[in-house]
């Protein structure tokens, strides 16, 4: 999995974004999964709990290895379950460690009970998905309708396009979710094979910068014999919003740590991350395609093809589904004539027959004083591979929207309408 | 893996055998007054006696059920030790959670006090019916845990409705007996501490109790704690509004449930079942049940064929004990 | 809009209290009132001997706060075991012109001791009535409390005893119509019949 | 920051506030939990005729609530009439009779008097005159 280590300084090149920033550190030659394995194991996790489902499962292959080579001092958990695995992770963060976890597909969506106690007992687990549509029939290919599922939980929830991302993503994740301000668990996702399969170019940083960026976990009510405290009593009915008020606080009080911990983490590891919305090629973009997770990764070259072509396409990232950036993203979207959302997800009925992310992106738009046309691509639909001509006809059909301010669909479903 | 490392070890202290009923009242309360539970509530009881014998170094969790709703109503808890709730489905998952939560932070240096005695106190269902799976993985990872499954033969917080413990023949609102059904439940309970015992080989202790004999049910907690691995204490926790009780009735209730063979109060160490319970016959089950509403519907063919099932039991287990004629 | 709580223990009078509450309910209802009957839900699940709550409302027009947990200004309280007053001012939030009906065999001046001064100066009567004595079979049923049917006859025991003697204190439904409304009509009756009444 | 998220939070009257994440302290040892007051519940008072009592103390194990208490230097048995239940097990579980099962409504005393089960502000409120 992991190529010859090759030690190099600042790279002299300025690489595509879309291939990872220029920085020093190690460059590895790592799968999302690794990448993700790596970041754990700086980030000196206490607790992992495992069970297996494809393709999340070489996270787990590596930090069991990690642990028997001495790597990683770890207790290594093997969940009854994906149920059994959220509720390790939850009983060994309240007691005061690092944990993590992980799933794919119908194993995200087993553990559905689980999400809500762990996200309002404020318990920062980090768990790493790799996307993978969910049955029938049995499909190894990615969806995001897995992790998407489980949006409404209280877990922060984003999603990287590449394995640096992926890499960089979970130190930040726990940084922000361990925040004082903040203590929320947190979903780090990740297209199966797309990024979980495919090694890419990673910069792995040294140890010492890792260890500033990221103090040990402090959790302040821990289960502790020597601190009774009792987690989780009964409330009253009308006690129930006064909870959930505080579980939404957190969240939204994400935005500015968010804002804090990435700009540090571009500071110290020369990075450029957007805390929240990757824009590329939008400054004098019409129409953009809007995009989540790894098909940014094809999408950008799509967009510098069309570019040649001198469509003035741009595309947008959104870098968080939850907490969902409302007020960059409506910032950063009302000023286009039309907008693409590329699904990668289904919601079966929902409003226009789209898919999730078109509800939260024109609910962003209802409050501006623009409104641009507004589309869903149902693309990449059981593991389905976005191609480059593919990125080309939505980019025709985001042309043509902004030329005559509407399209003929709420959704046009790519492999079949593009035919 | 999850052995304890050989100082954690060392730095745990055993906690000392009680010698009598003297000995127990002497320890300090971690259950203490102010709950919620029914007038005379048996899993109370049990509750309060294993946190009297788990003294301060120790977490409780409680996975939903009476023992959740009926203590911590309402924002408020009445224990003195750490307590978290779990879902009903997954306390043996969190407990293994807190358990290598506590390997890793003291191996690490993370954490500087003793490796605490980690209880999970489920009840029937969340033991034997929804959280089988979770305690079962809990006892299979061996982990530094005690698993408490306070069995009161229902779940009494929704209103006493069936679980995988209830009685042939038992009345629970999911089991009404009518012209249809006489016999009201149809179905044999699960057997479920030798059940895990035979499910989980390694496991070092596991042990039957019955809040009835308090100070004997106290050692069977203080040795499951001083086990370091995965132990298992099933008390018969008589529930007085589930079984048809006066609140008054409870202890009695216990102890003829021992008395008739119903509930066996056993040990198991080292491979080895050791029965408490050794009288000249076992008196017969219809004692037990006619002092129970939840039977008041059976006709002599029911008793007749729960005899049956006690008397198989007693063979089953190896018990040579007779029982008096009904 | 008239709206009864009645104060019971939990387990044991659960069903009874939760009768009285039915069976005044239903007579109204026969009536041609508009009625709600319901358990208090925050004191579920009831517990041997916990103090548990059994509202109804009867209204001559629609009720709108039918979602309320709580009766929070009721008119009629009634009291299913005296002890119970000894510990919780049944009386609380009370409304000018309440009534309360106690079942005892004690004299109503001996429980008012339990009622606070401020809740006392609403109370228009005071009775007691020894519904225990009428019907001592008190029947347990778990159905109701938990949003089902109730397995067995509404007003069959204790509960009937003490709609009548509500009805007869308060006037709110007619003796006849809580004699229909009760499975148990003699106990209804004399409840009605017997009632100890102490106007203030 | 950009302030504008703040429009996004919800503002929690100081009163209404509920700890972090629903955690709440632990009461002491031996102690209590006044939130829960239970003698309220109990129909018949446990009375001990300290003549007859042996001091065996299985009452004291039987009680499911932990009112049964030793007092004067640990010689003699009592009870929290705050807590009790009046469930009546140390009366069953006493082998020589000593625990008599009195009416609660005979004693003038022993009850502490609620104005309601659980009040919270904002409900207290619709109670209001």
């Amino acid at each position: 999995m992991a190529n010859e280590d090759v030690k190099v300084g600042r790279q002299a090149e300025e690489d595509k974004g879309a291939l990872g920033d220029s920085r020093p550190g190690t460059i590895k030659f790592l799968t999302g999964l690794g990448a993700a394995a790596h970041a754990l194991r700086m980030a000196d996790i206490d607790v992992a709990s495992s069970y297996p489902i494809r393709p999340y499962t070489g996270v787990m292959m590596m930090l069991s290895m990690m642990a028997a080579r001495g790597e990683l001092d770890l207790e290594f958990v093997h969940g009854e379950g994906e149920h059994g695995q959220l509720g390790i992770a939850h009983g060994a963060s309240s007691a005061g460690a690092r944990a993590m976890t992980g799933s794919s597909g119908v194993g995200v969506v087993y553990a559905m009970e689980v999400y809500s106690p762990i996200s309002g007992g404020r318990c920062p687990v980090q768990m790493v998905i790799a996307d993978r549509t969910l049955d029938p029939p049995g499909d190894f290919g990615s969806e995001h309708t897995d992790a998407l599922s489980t949006r409404d939980q209280g877990w922060m929830l984003g999603w990287a396009h590449t394995p640096q991302e992926v890499f960089d993503n979970t130190l930040m994740y726990y940084r922000i979710g361990e925040d004082p301000r903040v203590y929320l668990p947190q979903m780090n996702c990740q297209d199966g094979y797309f990024i979980s399969h495919i090694p890419q170019r990673v910069v792995v940083p040294t140890q010492e910068e890792v260890n500033s960026f990221l103090p040990p976990l402090e959790f302040p009510d821990a289960l502790d014999p020597l601190n009774p405290l009792g987690h989780g009593p009964q409330i009253f009915p009308g006690q129930g919003h006064v909870l959930e008020a505080t579980r939404v606080n957190a969240m939204m009080g994400t935005f500015p740590v968010i804002d804090e911990v990435v700009n540090d983490f571009n500071k110290r590891f020369g990075t450029s991350y957007d805390p929240f919305v990757e824009q590329y090629k939008c400054s004098d973009a019409e129409y953009v395609i809007f995009i989540s997770g790894g098909h940014a990764f094809t999408g950008k070259f799509a967009v510098d093809h069309m570019r040649e072509k001198g469509m003035k396409i741009g595309l947008v990232r959104t870098r968080w589904v939850r907490p969902w950036p409302t007020d960059y993203l409506a910032d950063i979207l009302s000023k286009f004539k039309a907008i693409g959302v590329v699904e990668t997800n289904n919601s079966f009925g929902a409003a226009r027959q789209c898919g999730i992310l078109t509800l939260e992106v024109a609910t962003t738009l209802y409050q501006c004083d623009n409104k641009p046309v507004l589309t869903a691509f149902m693309a990449g639909l059981g593991g389905e591979v976005i191609r480059l001509d593919e990125f080309y006809y939505m980019g025709d059909v985001l042309k043509d929207a902004a030329a005559k301010g509407s399209t003929e669909r709420t959704a046009y479903w790519i492999g079949f309408h593009n035919v | 893996m999850t052995t304890l490392l050989e100082e954690q070890v060392q730095a745990k202290v055993d906690l000392p055998l009680l010698a009598n009923i003297h000995q127990a009242v002497e320890l300090d309360e971690y259950y203490v007054m102010g709950h919620r539970t029914c007038a005379g509530c048996g899993p109370a009881l049990s509750y309060r006696l294993a946190c009297k014998a788990a003294g301060p170094n120790s977490i409780f969790l409680g996975p939903t059920g009476c023992m959740y709703v009926a203590n911590t109503s309402y924002l408020c808890v009445p224990w003195a030790v750490p307590w978290m709730h779990t879902q009903i489905t997954d306390a043996g998952a969190v407990v293994s959670g807190i358990s290598a939560a506590y390997e890793a932070r003291i191996r690490k240096g993370k954490y500087k006090g003793t490796f605490p005695n980690i209880y999970v106190f489920a009840g029937d269902g969340g033991s034997s019916d929804i959280g089988i799976q979770a305690a079962s993985a809990m006892m299979y990872r061996d982990h530094d845990a005690i698993f408490i499954c306070y069995d009161n033969e229902c779940y009494s917080n929704t209103g006493i409705q069936t679980s995988a413990q209830t009685p042939y023949g038992a009345w629970t609102t999911f089991t009404p007996p009518g012209p249809k059904i006489p016999e009201a439940k149809k179905l044999f309970p699960k057997d479920f501490a030798r059940g895990m015992i035979a499910l989980h080989p390694a496991m070092q202790y596991a042990a039957a109790a019955s809040i009835s004999y308090p100070v004997d049910y106290m050692n069977k907690v203080r040795k499951a704690a001083n086990i370091h691995g995965a132990a298992l204490v099933h008390v018969h926790a008589i529930c007085p509004k589930g079984w048809g009780l006066r609140a008054n009735q409870v202890l009695l209730c216990g102890k003829l449930a021992v008395e008739t063979g119903t509930f066996h109060l056993f040990e198991y160490e080292n491979g080895e079942y050791t029965y408490q319970y050794q009288p000249k016959a076992f008196k017969p089950v219809t004692e037990y049940l006619k002092i129970q509403d939840r039977f008041a519907h059976l006709k002599p063919e029911h008793h007749q064929k729960i005899q049956e099932f006690i008397n198989q039991g007693l063979k089953r287990c190896g018990i040579k004990i007779p029982v008096e004629a009904v | 809009m008239i709206e009864i709580t009645v104060w019971c223990t939990g387990v044991i009078q659960d069903k009874e209290g939760r009768d009285v509450c039915l069976v005044l309910t239903e007579a109204a209802f026969n009536e041609g009132k508009f009625t709600q009957a319901f358990d208090n839900y925050v004191d579920l699940p009831d517990r041997i001997n916990v103090q548990v709550r059994k509202y109804a409302r009867i209204s001559d027009t629609v009720i709108e706060n039918v979602f309320e947990y709580e009766n929070h200004k009721p008119n009629i309280i009634g009291v299913t075991e005296a002890t119970i007053m000894k510990g919780i001012n049944v009386c609380y939030g009370i409304q000018p012109g309440s009534v309360l009906v106690i079942n005892t065999t004690k004299d109503p001046e001996e429980l008012l001791k339990y009622v606070p001064a401020k809740q006392k100066k609403n109370l228009k009567a005071v009775a007691t009535i020894d519904a225990l004595g009428i019907a001592p079979e008190q029947l347990i049923d778990y159905s109701g409390s938990e949003g089902a049917e109730d397995a067995s006859a509404i007003g069959g025991g204790l509960g009937a005893a003490m709609a009548g003697a509500i009805a007869a204190v308060s006037g709110l439904v007619k003796k006849e119509s809580v004699l229909a409304a009760a499975a148990n009509r003699t106990a209804a009756k004399r409840g009605y019949d017997e009632v100890k009444i102490k106007q203030l | 920051m950009k302030t504008r998220f703040k429009k996004y939070t919800v503002e929690i009257p100081e009163e209404m506030a509920i700890p972090f994440a629903g955690i709440v302290e632990s009461p002491k040892p031996n102690g209590e939990q006044p939130m829960m007051l239970t003698g309220g519940w109990r129909i018949y008072r446990p009375v001990i005729d300290s003549e007859k009592c042996v001091m065996c103390k299985s009452c004291v194990l039987a009680c499911p609530d932990a009112t049964v208490l030793l007092v004067d230097g640990g010689n003699k048995i009592g009870f929290n009439l705050d807590y009790c239940k009046g469930c009546g097990l140390c009366t069953w579980v006493c082998p020589v009779n000593a625990i008599d099962r009195v009416p609660e409504l005979d004693f003038e005393d022993g009850v502490p008097f609620q104005d309601a089960l659980f009040l919270l502000p904002h409900v207290e409120a619709l109670y209001a005159d």
